[in-house]
């Protein structure tokens, strides 16, 4: 049993180095970016030794230690290796190298370079930890350190308030998903008493049945199945799949390498490896599954119905990856964990690809990001043209290519399990080719609308494009034939081949793309108009703006918490006004005793008065004073008789 | 035999007597006297109740009336020089007369 | 023992209130001085010879003879001062002096029980043991005694004399 | 060693007042000076804490008024050791936030001393007397400070701030009298004694309900929760920015700390009874706390309700302390009340290091508003850093002070009472909200216009940042060190409820 503490070296390196280099200059040369490819060089050294361990012992490896002592509890954090997290670390070292090389160079003439890769290293740290933790806390607190990261890296051109505002809403919208994560741990660590996945001892949350025990806890759900939905919730919210996928397209205002590597590699698949992870809890209600596969087919339906009406090259690419989570997670709902994670790690291939030729193009074009204003690229930018089409032909899971083998596989599933997600998944891709067609178009052919001249992007930038190119075309042959598909679920059922399904993949891919091009021919375009526009009763100005999502939420959500906020505001100057009344009552209160109480009752009336008095009286004590002895002798016996008089009756009433 | 309540009452009334006449009597030679009237009253109680006295051998009665009759020697002649210095000033033997306690 | 004491008592109250009632100062003194010797008389019967004969010795002797002197440097031997003798607002003292006289004396005795007779039948008489006492128990008293005899017999000499010229 | 420890400041105090006029600069040092020995008595005594015994340590104990029953009792265990270190860790920083005050540094730096000493003792103070006195005593100094040197509407705001807090303290005061006229003793050790006998309720009997409640009021004032958190805002924003340091790291502790040590060992039967009403208030608290900061306008103010909110979260926690907790796995009253303990001390440290920042920002700029600030990013760089690891830290981000504290008191009261947690974490995300549009309004955007040009972090506020920072880190990555301090005394205090 060889052991994996040098697991834990993986998220730790980045994170050592990101604290390195948060004390550099902001703008020290190339040595920051080169730092940091160094360290995920190293990483992805470690992954590939992961990898030839896991391959070699079949079980799971895990190595914990107790992080907290709570009264006689002890929470323990751990690493664990198994299929998973070995496939995943591959490929985030991997793309993330790439990324990395690419956006040494991309923000070459950045003046915070050094705070960008910084950065970048912190978002590496996270996101390894969450695929190494053996912990659901830790994995959640690697969580909360990705979407941080996020935050940091969308809003990295702060000066911009729409960059920041961008960066907020990531980070509020995964935050509000995270809530639901948060409680599904909380859920857990309840009834289970303990937060690991895989324990030597077996008492792990994904080994031994404690929270699949009690059936009906939550509704008809059992407690694993509630606990399952609760982390779908957080999933739902970091891989912005429907209600909380706003923030997904508006986080395009960061940089491209920051939308490639975090936007569409590995960040939001972050979602998809949470429900992998924990798929035991899933597996136990059908119904739970089932709910699954159909947020995902939603959301890859509205998604790529409003990824054809943007403009923007990025936005456009954003909603693809909307859509491809979303079909993600019919994979996971209808297939299982291979058929969710293989597409993942296609996907990101081909979507990283497509990100970084589009930053390229970009980059080409002086940041000019809307497809409109381009054109007629492919002769002025062949390599990054070249290799954006292999990407896109991946997308549309063009035959043979990688796209094609994971999406084959998620149909096949969908088949399988439901025929109405299966329409709804193919409609989709048919839609995905068509879009993708779309921009190429927009971008590739035709004359260059813009006034710009673009030019080729410098060799650095290309070289990460051309490798991904090789790996988004021959990804799927690479995969067949190290039986990635077995590997990544030895256990879980195989889908048999099955004619139709083929069929209808080729078709709607060859149909999307060939109607893409019918409807985009370059000459159409040169109308500016774009051909979709005649479609009926608007259809096509509520795909462009987003189904007014952004505005719905604004209106209910945002009123609804700032009339909260209002709520407690007016509540606070009740209050507020309330204990200035007191005071003022207080005061007054002092002052009237200060007045009536000293001025005039007691020092009018109490001690001016009472002197006068005295003084009125006080002639009749001084009439005694008369200086006769005889007057004085007679006083004094009469002192004396009173004393003894009062003596006496004092003596009587015995006190 | 003779109660102690006859003695006692006859010192009281000799007492009363003295106490009187040095309320009423204007002249301060009889004031003194009166006095020393009631001294003696005193005295009487001291012997009577020591005579009445379960252990009289301890003689504490005679001896603190002895005591008593000298000081009230001693008193009696400062007294009276008292009253002739005063007499002097005043030229009159008349307690009323004697007013310079009164301040203005 | 029961007519002595009445026959003293009555010697007692004559002296007293003809001593007050008197316009005559020297007649006062002399009423004084039988009041004095009645009082001795009443030691006697109570069986304390000792101070019977010091009070006469004291009383009768230097205390009489003293007051007449006073009597005398004070011119008003002449007899009576005019015809009132009593000082104004008499009334209220004699008002008073009854008043303690009822309300605190005879009550007290009235309500205290007193034995009617003498617990020991007799008591002989022994200036020795007297005269051990004081030389042995009120030794303090016997010098405070001495020093104050003396300090008030030269206090009054000075008070008396008329003032030198210095 | 506590009672030197308590009145070194006092010593100090007393000897700042008759520095001669001309050492002002000499006065500094020796404030600085009387606030560091402490310190270094504080860590000796954490080096000899003995992490196994549960009970006191370091006891001192001398009659004092014996017919009265009040004694020095003086006395270290797992409840107070890590509130005695916050106050010595923020005493210097809080000497030192105020370096440069210009007018008056000797009557400031004694009642600063004052303060400190009134809070050491109340920290360590075991008899009821001797405890009260210094619960009083913390509140004069404070009250000078903020009208001697407040800002613009300093009068009202200290003014309601000694009538809140005196008005608490008068019930509890009444509640311990009767309380020491039933059972004769003042000491709190011997009131948990006759509480885990149970003799307790039977002693008073119908009495309890409001001896217990009269203690609460005075808590309730001190910690502010809902009705009686009205003075707090204004106090927090008119005091100068040092005290207000005091004001939040440890002041609103010495509620909290009430609570845990007057009312958890002495009334549990109580806590069983009333948990739901008052985690219902505990709650409310929270919530206002978060959503009425939303619509603040001013820095200072916006903090204070964060601290109202964060520690309206001890509470919650602590009250979670009555429910039962049957049937789940994990020990729900044990996380409770250490999470109590470790948010204490986070918060403490978090809120000071914040409201310095806010205070850096009014020393440079001369206003608290949000809205004359906007692009400091660019302009204060190293500050920027700061203030957003701070805010990061009180808003709860993992391998910062706040989460470890808050995942214990949202496991302890979820395990007993889901759906109040459930609400509670709208409480989270409100402060997410808030705080990050705090930083978005501050950091990102153009560069405002009126404002000055802002010079950048100067050594020593390096000097007061890098601790606060360093310790939300610790606290983050490793808080069982931090848990462990209170682990033994919370067991052996917990055997009390059913």
């Amino acid at each position: 049993m060889p052991s994996i503490t040098f697991l834990y070296w993986i998220p730790l390196l980045p994170l050592v180095m990101a604290g390195l280099l948060a004390f550099f200059k902001p703008n020290a040369k190339r040595v920051a970016s080169f730092l940091t490819v160094a360290t995920l060089l190293a990483c992805f050294f470690f992954s590939v030794k992961a990898y030839l361990i896991d391959i070699e012992i079949e079980k799971t490896l895990t190595h914990n230690f107790a992080w907290m002592h709570v009264g006689g509890k002890s929470i323990e954090f751990g690493v664990a290796l198994n299929s998973l997290t070995s496939s995943m670390l591959l490929m985030v070292c991997f793309v993330g190298s790439l990324i990395f090389i690419y956006a040494g160079s991309y923000m070459q003439d950045d003046e915070r370079k050094t705070r960008f890769f910084c950065y970048l290293n912190l978002f590496a740290a996270g996101m390894l930890g969450i695929i190494v933790s053996n912990s659901l806390l830790m994995l959640f607190m690697c969580w909360e350190i990705v979407g941080l990261a996020s935050y940091l890296l969308i809003g990295f051109w702060y000066h911009k308030p729409s960059a920041a505002a961008a960066a907020q809403k990531a980070f509020i919208t995964t935050r509000i998903g995270d809530m639901g994560f948060l409680i599904g741990i909380l859920l857990a660590f309840k009834y289970s008493g303990t937060l690991l996945f895989y324990t030597d001892g077996g008492t792990g949350l994904l080994q031994s049945g404690i929270l699949s025990a009690n059936t009906n806890y939550f509704c008809g759900l059992s407690l694993s199945a509630t606990v399952a939905l609760l982390l779908f919730i957080g999933a739902i919210g970091k891989s912005g799949q429907l209600p909380l996928h706003v923030w997904l397209p508006d986080a395009m205002e960061g940089p491209t390498p920051v939308s490639a590597l975090i936007h569409a590699a590995t960040m939001v698949a972050a979602g998809v490896f949470l429900v992998a992870r924990t798929f035991v809890l899933f597996e136990g209600s059908p119904c739970l599954l089932n709910g699954i596969a159909w947020l995902g087919s939603a959301t890859m339906l509205f998604a790529a119905v409003t990824a054809l009406g943007q403009y923007d090259i990025k936005r456009i690419l954003a909603y693809s990856t909307v859509s491809q989570l979303g079909f993600m997670m019919v994979g996971l709902g209808t297939g299982g964990v291979a058929f969710g994670m293989f597409h993942l790690l296609t996907h990101a291939f081909f979507k990283a690809l497509l990100f970084l030729g589009a930053g390229s193009l970009i980059h080409g074009c002086h940041h000019e990001q809307d497809i409109r204003k381009m054109g007629g690229l492919l002769r002025t930018m062949p390599l990054t043209g070249y290799a954006y089409l292999a990407g896109m032909l991946s997308l549309c899971a063009f035959p043979f290519t990688a796209g094609y083998f994971s999406k084959d596989m998620i149909l096949l599933g969908a088949w399988e399990h439901n025929k109405a997600i299966f329409a709804v998944v193919a409609f989709s891709s048919f839609l995905t080719a068509l879009y993708m067609t779309r921009q190429c178009l927009y971008v590739f052919f035709g004359n260059y609308r813009g006034h710009h001249h673009p030019h080729e992007s410098p060799f650095q930038m290309i070289l990460p494009i051309l490798i991904l190119a090789v790996f988004a075309i021959g990804g799927g042959f690479f995969a067949e034939n190290i039986h990635l598909f077995t590997f990544l679920n030895p256990v879980g059922k195989h889908a048999e081949h099955n004619q139709t399904v083929v069929f209808v993949s080729w078709g709607v891919a060859l149909g999307g793309m060939l109607i893409g091009y019918l409807f985009y021919h370059p000459i159409r375009l040169r109308s500016g108009k774009d051909p979709l526009a005649c479609l009926p009763f608007g259809i096509y100005k509520l795909m462009e703006n987003r189904f007014y999502i952004d505005e719905i939420y604004a209106f209910t959500v945002g009123n609804i918490w700032k009339a909260a906020g209002i709520v407690c505001y007016l509540f606070e100057e009740l209050l507020i006004v309330i204990k200035v009344i007191t005071e003022a009552l207080v005061n007054k209160l002092a002052r009237l005793c200060a007045n009536f109480g000293d001025n005039t009752l007691i020092v009018n009336y109490g001690f001016d008065n009472t002197c006068e008095m005295i003084k009125r009286r006080a002639h009749l004590v001084t009439a005694i004073q008369t200086g006769q002895v005889a007057a004085y002798l007679r006083i004094t016996t009469l002192g004396a008789l009173l004393f003894v008089l009062t003596f006496w009756i004092l003596l009587k009433i015995k006190i | 035999m003779l109660p102690l309540e006859y003695i006692l009452i006859l010192s009281a009334v000799l007492f009363f007597i003295g106490l009187a006449g040095v309320l009423i009597r204007r002249h301060v030679i009889i004031m003194l006297i009166c006095i020393e009237m009631m001294l003696n009253a005193a005295n009487i109680n001291f012997i009577a109740f020591w005579r009445y006295n379960p252990n009289p051998e301890l003689h504490l009665g005679p001896l603190f009336t002895l005591f008593s009759i000298a000081v009230g020697g001693a008193e009696a002649a400062v007294g009276l020089g008292l009253v002739i210095a005063v007499y002097r000033f005043y030229n009159t033997a008349n307690a009323d007369k004697f007013d310079m306690l009164k301040d203005s | 023992m029961i007519i002595t004491f009445c026959i003293l008592s009555v010697f007692i109250i004559i002296g007293a209130v003809s001593t007050i009632r008197l316009h005559n100062i020297v007649y006062a003194v002399f009423s004084l001085m039988l009041l004095f010797s009645a009082i001795a008389g009443i030691f006697l019967l109570l069986m304390a010879e000792f101070v019977a004969v010091a009070q006469i010795l004291i009383y009768l002797g230097a205390v009489g003879v003293l007051i007449l002197f006073a009597v005398m440097l004070t011119h008003s031997v002449t007899g009576s001062s005019g015809k009132n003798i009593y000082s104004n607002g008499w009334g209220w003292g004699l008002l008073l002096s009854l008043s303690i006289l009822f309300a605190t004396l005879l009550p007290a005795i009235y309500f205290s029980d007193f034995p009617s007779d003498p617990a020991v039948e007799i008591i002989e008489p022994s200036v020795k043991k007297l005269g051990m006492e004081m030389m042995h128990s009120c030794v303090p008293a016997m010098w405070l005694i001495a020093i104050l005899l003396t300090a008030a017999l030269i206090g009054g000499i000075v008070i008396a004399a008329p003032p030198q010229k210095r | 060693m506590i009672s030197l420890l308590t009145f070194i400041p006092l010593i100090a105090a007393g000897w700042l007042l008759f520095i001669p006029k001309g050492y002002e600069r000499m006065a500094r040092w020796l404030a600085l000076g009387a606030t560091l020995i402490p310190l270094l008595i504080c860590l000796n005594l954490i080096k000899h804490f003995d992490f196994s015994a549960g009970g006191l340590q370091f006891v001192e104990k001398h009659s004092w008024i014996p017919n009265i029953g009040a004694e020095y009792f003086v006395g270290v265990d797992g409840f107070n050791i890590l509130m005695v270190l916050l106050i010595s860790i923020l005493a210097p920083l809080t000497i030192l936030a105020s370096w440069n005050i210009q007018e008056r540094q000797r009557t400031w730096f004694a009642l600063l001393h004052v303060e400190i000493f009134g809070l050491y003792g109340a920290f360590t103070a075991l008899n009821f007397v001797h405890w009260f006195i210094y619960w009083e005593l913390v509140l004069v100094p404070i009250f000078f400070l903020i009208k001697l040197f407040g800002n613009e509407d300093k009068n009202r705001a200290a003014l309601s701030f000694f009538i809140f807090t005196v008005l608490g303290s008068a019930f509890m005061l009444v509640a311990f009298l009767l309380l020491r006229v039933k059972t004769g003793t003042f000491d709190f050790m011997i009131l948990n004694g006759l509480a885990t006998s149970g003799k307790l309720p039977a002693i008073l009997g119908d009495w309890y309900p409001v001896v217990f409640f009269c203690i609460l009021l005075g808590l309730w004032v001190k910690v502010p929760l809902f009705p009686l958190h009205v003075w707090q805002a204004p106090a927090y924003t008119q005091a100068p920015s040092a005290v207000t340091m005091l004001l939040t790291g440890v002041l609103s502790k010495m509620g909290v700390y009430g609570f845990l040590r007057l009312v958890l060992p002495v009334f549990p039967e109580a806590l069983n009874t009333y948990a739901y009403p008052l985690l219902a208030v505990a709650l409310l608290t929270l919530l206002i706390g978060a959503f009425a900061a939303l619509q603040q306008k001013d820095i200072k103010t916006l903090f204070a309700y964060t601290s109202l909110n964060h520690v309206a979260y001890c509470l919650f926690g602590f009250f979670a302390v009555g429910l039962s907790a049957s049937g789940i796995a994990i020990p729900a009253r044990e996380l409770v009340i250490q999470g109590c303990i470790l948010q204490m001390f986070a918060h403490g440290l978090g809120a000071a290091g914040l409201f310095y920042m806010a205070g850096i920002l009014e020393e440079r700029s001369g206003s608290r508003r949000i809205a004359d600030f906007g692009g400091l990013g660019t302009t204060l760089p190293h500050f920027t850093a700061i203030f957003c690891i701070l805010i990061f830290s009180s808003l709860g981000l993992p391998f910062l002070a706040g989460f470890s504290a808050e995942f214990l008191i949202f496991s302890g009261v979820f395990a007993v009472a889901p759906v109040f947690a459930g609400i509670a974490t709208l409480g989270l995300l409100a402060t997410a909200y808030f705080l990050l549009s705090l930083i978005r309004k501050l950091f990102t955007g153009a560069e405002k216009s009126p404002l000055p040009i802002l010079s950048d972090m100067s050594q020593r506020e390096w000097l007061i940042a890098i601790p606060l920072i360093l310790m939300a880190f610790w606290i983050g990555c490793i808080p069982s060190q931090w848990l462990e301090f209170s682990r033994q005394t919370v067991q052996q205090t917990l055997t009390l409820f059913p």
